[in-house]
């Protein structure tokens, strides 16, 4: 397909899935003619029609939860929530009936779905339209989480989510939105969850991160490179199933790691991956895990750029684990 | 959207009703149910209500851990089922309707084995009593959530729609459940979608303790219908005969796509909420003596009897026969067997992941 | 619960209106207003619709970084101002209501310095553009998840009562907000205490892109308040002094106990949703046009011209004066410079706690 | 008050701060009339009547929302969600109106409530009966979040809870509602937030734990004390803020923790334990900081107790930090 930014990714991915199954239908808010306020469904709804792209009524708990009724009727839904922020007025639609559906029920019912949402801040959206709530979907047993970071990647994950037949959140980095450009194949490719991408080989320190964070890790990967400090990228890409084995891999070989996720930092999702580097590979570790987040606030509008845990933040952590 | 109605009109004021107290005969259209029908009803009703019986005497032996009695909702239930297609239609029902589930034909073993967790439930022993569902009679297995089912029940009638399959959904639960957002967000969203949906509330005007005017200023809960543009019908809930006729309207215009429709069925809880619950903390005992006189078996019972039907000694019969079937049932839902202590693990995800490998393996 | 009307009818099938298209008035009733309350409306709508062309000037400027225009709305929203006590009654606004605020004397510095996030800002630039609160005038801060307001709006009203201070709340919000959960919870809940509060929609046919007939498929919002036993009113919500009487009587009828009350008034967005929205993807250019030609403000005109209390110089010199004072309450709010850095961490709990003070510490 | 269960000093606590200030007004489904489902609410709806014990009609939204709005006016609404589980049909107006309202507003308007709700399993009540949601509150900022384990904590932290000017998630152990009878002091008392309780000392090993875990974690105790082993028992008493400084000072002292929560183990609070564990004090480390969880599957009905981590799986975990 060319060159494309990522929300060109998403919309071109979608129309490729629904020109392959038609059992694939979107549903969000102005999603339809709108082509959704980001234009991630731009021009399927001319394309397939009211019945295949629905504009839906201002109500997450009936986007969510109709896509689950819809899911166990045998349609592959992929729902998007306007914004992240707003998944918690149907976040209960998501916990209760699309996470525990098939355990509650023995398999006899499941619900196969997507949920998409542009997450994440740094666009000027004040808190709610800025907010990084992955950690909650991590908790809930039954939900997979993926967070993409590039164009290639968004292509790959999303048909795997589309064919999942569990529930799967799809995150996608708004600030990245149009900010990268890439060449992304023409073939049909999935991107297996639960594998993290070594977005680059480095030997003195590790960083993990995924999603809109990836940016500014990468930037702080240069700027070391310019110090003569090489650090190992690992771009995790789905928070759950999230790809230990590399995390530990790369950590154990390198002895210091940086964490980074702009959620906030209590019980942030890179504790998870910071405690299970503890239990697994104490002995290896030749400094303390340093998670670099962003601050225990709501998401604040003025400065809204000090808020993430941007290169330079992220440069004094590498320091502090590197000098520890 | 909403056809012309045939017998019966939205928003009337006062319930529908088509059998008098006595068991006679209200209607102003000549019944043309035969009585294989007619005894039908009688005898699905009867099963509800000894099924309850059933779990509340394995409840005090300390076999089942928790009861919801559906005393007094049975003609209801009943109802229901008997205006749906078992097997093709589908059904999201709540946790007080074994009635709905039986007369649609879900066996008691698989309905017991639920309530004890065996192998016999078809949801593997995951939730607690009174939660059954099962895929072979398309019964969305209910989820404690109030009203948590509404947004999906409407998403499968959207698919039906959408696919034009000619199947329509019913979706069941209490009064409470109304003040739940999920209620909102579902009727209104198959109110635009014009999704073949029959929303059924059975209004036993009680969520726990509290009262239905502490739930809704709303004179009915048929008329919150009008904020969805829906026909909203008020039935006599313990009229098993007013409950079969509008359901069986209010089916017939989903499946020709005219539409959804909320039906408001009056009924009373002759029991407490559940085996926890002491009612006589929040309703006067005379309340309760008074809607027992309109027990819901009793009528139809008086209304078979009067139109010589039914006879005591038949009654005596059916209900030795439904209790051996019940006896039976219990005793094979049990020797199916505990489940299984790794079936913990499996089903949160159709494959098991990694963590719940290592997990599962650190527990056993 | 419900006072009869002295006024107005609820549920009427058509619009209340009192001033036709061409500024005459329609009442069947005696107009008792002087001519400073009549000229006020006018200049509040006036003020309102500057207020916006300011704000859209500053972002072409880049100096603000969002706009949500509320052209088309200011009837509505300088009505139900008037209607209030300031300083007294609570308004629980949604984000396009700068009219409303300017009209209870909220003062346009802060207005402007919330949407550049300067000092001038009460809410200290926590919020993006279009997010006003001020607790001097009990106008509760704007959040953007919509509907979200309503409940804690009702709490509020509740409190009134419980107390019995003689307050009224007013809840304001857009079509698309009826569909939420949190709408539902809040009438229903106000319905059942018979809090004072009055809910008023700004029923401007469009959720962003999404048009009435896809949002309801109720024929009108008004009559959703059947639904929680509430009194609905259909208004012209172009038409200032319909919105002000019908408003008058709602927020008296609170007030003395009689309580809450639904208003819809049926507006147009004649802008786009906002400065990043692109309303041609959606909406006929023919329809904005022809509502333009509805304009409230040009209406108003015209009734006050109608009447020999309006000319074309005092128009004019009007703007000319607004313009000035929006002029300086610019420079004002810029003056006060940008908030501190520090303040990210404040007001996250009464006290700063220790975690935050640390994450303070490495911040700065 | 003399001998006294949990939930019987909730019911007295609550009275005792309803007598004391006239702004503490109670809101729930059945808290009226019923006393509420577990009877923490009993009498009171007779002694203070409609308008200061309300009967809400079933909506967790309206609960949590109307609470918000109370407290904006001046109340101190104590809101009972009837189980935890619940929670999040009301999740949007806990996380998005009573977390945020402060900062939102610049510390113009503020919501000083108490949301108290059962959670934990144990109970025989299946997955939506049974949940430990705490991590979703520690990781929304501007919430604080509390969890006793004992009726004389329970009525010092639920009174300042419900004195404290922000809102106060009150989470109660559900399965030790009646299990526990202590002595509960007459006198007013208030227990600082962010203060753990050392319940017992000890030399080999820490445990770490809060609310309805206590129980078994204090047996795994006794039964480590029966081999010759002591441990360290911490009851965190607060989740938001925690005692990290009680937390650290045990653990380098004695280099070995156990860290223990009922929640499911991805992303559970006491990842963040572990988490800081390592970034404050890795070089006193002796061993990995160890979680004992619950499983990552929704909340199951048969075998519940298995599900939770009952002392023998804490043994085990103590095992392996003692022979690391
Ligand atoms: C969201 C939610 N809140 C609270 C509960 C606890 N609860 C279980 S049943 C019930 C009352 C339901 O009343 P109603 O809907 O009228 O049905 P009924 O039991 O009367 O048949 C409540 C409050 C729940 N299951 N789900
Ligand atoms: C819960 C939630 N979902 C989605 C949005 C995104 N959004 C912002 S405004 C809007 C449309 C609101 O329409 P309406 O209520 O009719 O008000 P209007 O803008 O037309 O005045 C949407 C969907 C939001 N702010 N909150
Ligand atoms: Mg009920
Ligand atoms: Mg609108």
């Amino acid at each position: 397909m060319g060159l494309a930014t990522i929300v060109q990714t998403i919309a071109h991915t979608l129309d490729e899935e629904m020109r392959r199954d038609d059992r694939v239908v979107i549903l969000g808010e102005d999603v339809g003619k709108r082509g959704g306020v980001f234009l991630a469904t731009e021009a399927l709804f001319q394309k397939y029609g009211p019945d295949r792209v629905i504009d839906t009524p201002l109500s997450e708990a009936a986007i969510i939860g109709a896509a689950v009724g819809m899911a166990v009727h045998g349609l592959r839904p992929v729902a998007e929530i306007q914004f992240a922020d707003y998944i918690f007025p149907g976040f209960d639609q998501l916990v209760s009936q699309a996470a525990k559906l098939r355990y509650r029920s023995g398999g006899q019912f499941s619900a196969p779905m997507v949920i998409r949402m542009p997450a994440g801040g740094g666009v000027k959206g004040g808190h709610h339209h800025s907010q990084s709530p992955e950690t909650h979907f991590v908790h809930t047993p039954g939900l997979k989480v993926v967070y993409p970071s590039t164009p290639h990647d968004t292509k790959g994950l999303l048909k795997t989510a589309i064919r999942d037949d569990d529930p799967v959140v799809f995150m996608e980095p708004k600030r990245l939105y149009r900010a990268i450009k890439e060449e992304v194949p023409e073939e049909d490719y999935c991107i297996e969850f639960g594998k993290a991408h070594l977005r680059r080989k480095g030997d003195d320190v590790v960083l993990v991160s995924y999603g809109a964070t990836m940016a500014e890790t990468l930037k702080a990967a240069d700027a070391l490179h310019e110090q003569g400090i090489s650090a190992e990228v690992i771009d995790l890409r789905s928070l759950l199933p999230w790809d230990k084995t590399t995390v530990c891999r790369s950590v154990a070989r390198v002895g210091r790691v940086v964490l980074v996720s702009e959620a906030p930092r209590m019980a942030n999702f890179m504790s998870e991956v910071s405690a299970t580097l503890t239990e697994e590979i104490l002995d290896a570790l030749l400094a303390p895990p340093i998670r670099v987040t962003g601050f225990d606030t709501p998401y604040p509008y003025a400065y809204d750029r000090e808020y993430l845990p941007g290169p330079n933040r992220i440069l004094k952590a590498v320091q502090k684990v590197l000098s520890y | 959207m909403i056809k012309d109605s045939q017998l019966f009109q939205p928003f009337s004021e006062k319930p529908i009703r088509l059998m008098g107290d006595a068991g006679e005969w209200l209607g102003s259209f000549e019944l043309n149910l035969d009585s294989d029908t007619l005894l039908k009803f009688y005898r699905d009703m009867l099963r509800a209500r000894l099924f309850d019986e059933r779990l509340l005497l394995l409840h005090r032996r300390g076999q089942v851990s928790f009861v919801a009695p559906s005393a007094g909702h049975e003609a209801a239930q009943v109802a229901v089922a008997a205006a749906l297609k078992p097997k093709k239609d589908w059904v999201f029902p709540y946790y007080r309707e074994p009635g709905l589930l039986l007369a649609l034909g879900v066996p008691a073993v698989e309905l017991f084995g639920q309530a004890m967790a065996t192998r016999a439930d078809p949801n593997r022993g995951r939730q607690m009593p009174a939660h059954p569902g099962s895929r072979d009679f398309n019964v969305f297995t209910v989820a404690s959530v109030i009203a948590s089912h509404l947004p999906p029940a409407v998403g499968t009638a959207i698919s039906m729609k959408v696919r034009n399959t000619g199947e329509v959904v019913v979706a069941s639960f209490g009064d409470g459940a109304t003040s739940e957002g999920d209620f909102h967000a579902g009727l209104n969203f198959a109110g635009v979608q014009g999704a073949p949906i029959v929303f059924v509330c059975q209004n036993n005007r009680y969520a726990i303790s509290v009262e239905y005017h502490k739930q809704t200023a709303a004179e009915t809960i048929a008329s919150k219908a009008e904020a969805y543009g829906l026909p909203g019908y008020l039935v006599d809930g313990m009229d098993v005969l007013a409950c079969f006729f509008v359901m069986r309207e209010a089916v017939a215009r989903a499946r020709q796509g005219f539409g959804p429709s909320l039906v408001e069925m009056q009924v009373y809880r002759l029991g407490p909420h559940s085996s926890a619950d002491d009612d006589t903390r929040y309703r006067p005992v005379e309340e309760v003596e008074t809607w027992k006189t309109r027990d819901p078996l009793a009528r139809m019972h008086r209304f078979l009897a009067h139109r010589g039907l039914w006879s005591r000694e038949e009654d005596l019969a059916l209900r030795t026969e439904i209790e051996r079937e019940f006896r039976q049932a219990v005793e094979d839902a049990q020797r199916a067997g505990a489940v299984p202590l790794e079936w913990m693990f499996e089903d949160v995800f159709a494959e098991l992941p990694d963590h719940l490998r290592e997990q599962r393996r650190d527990l056993l």
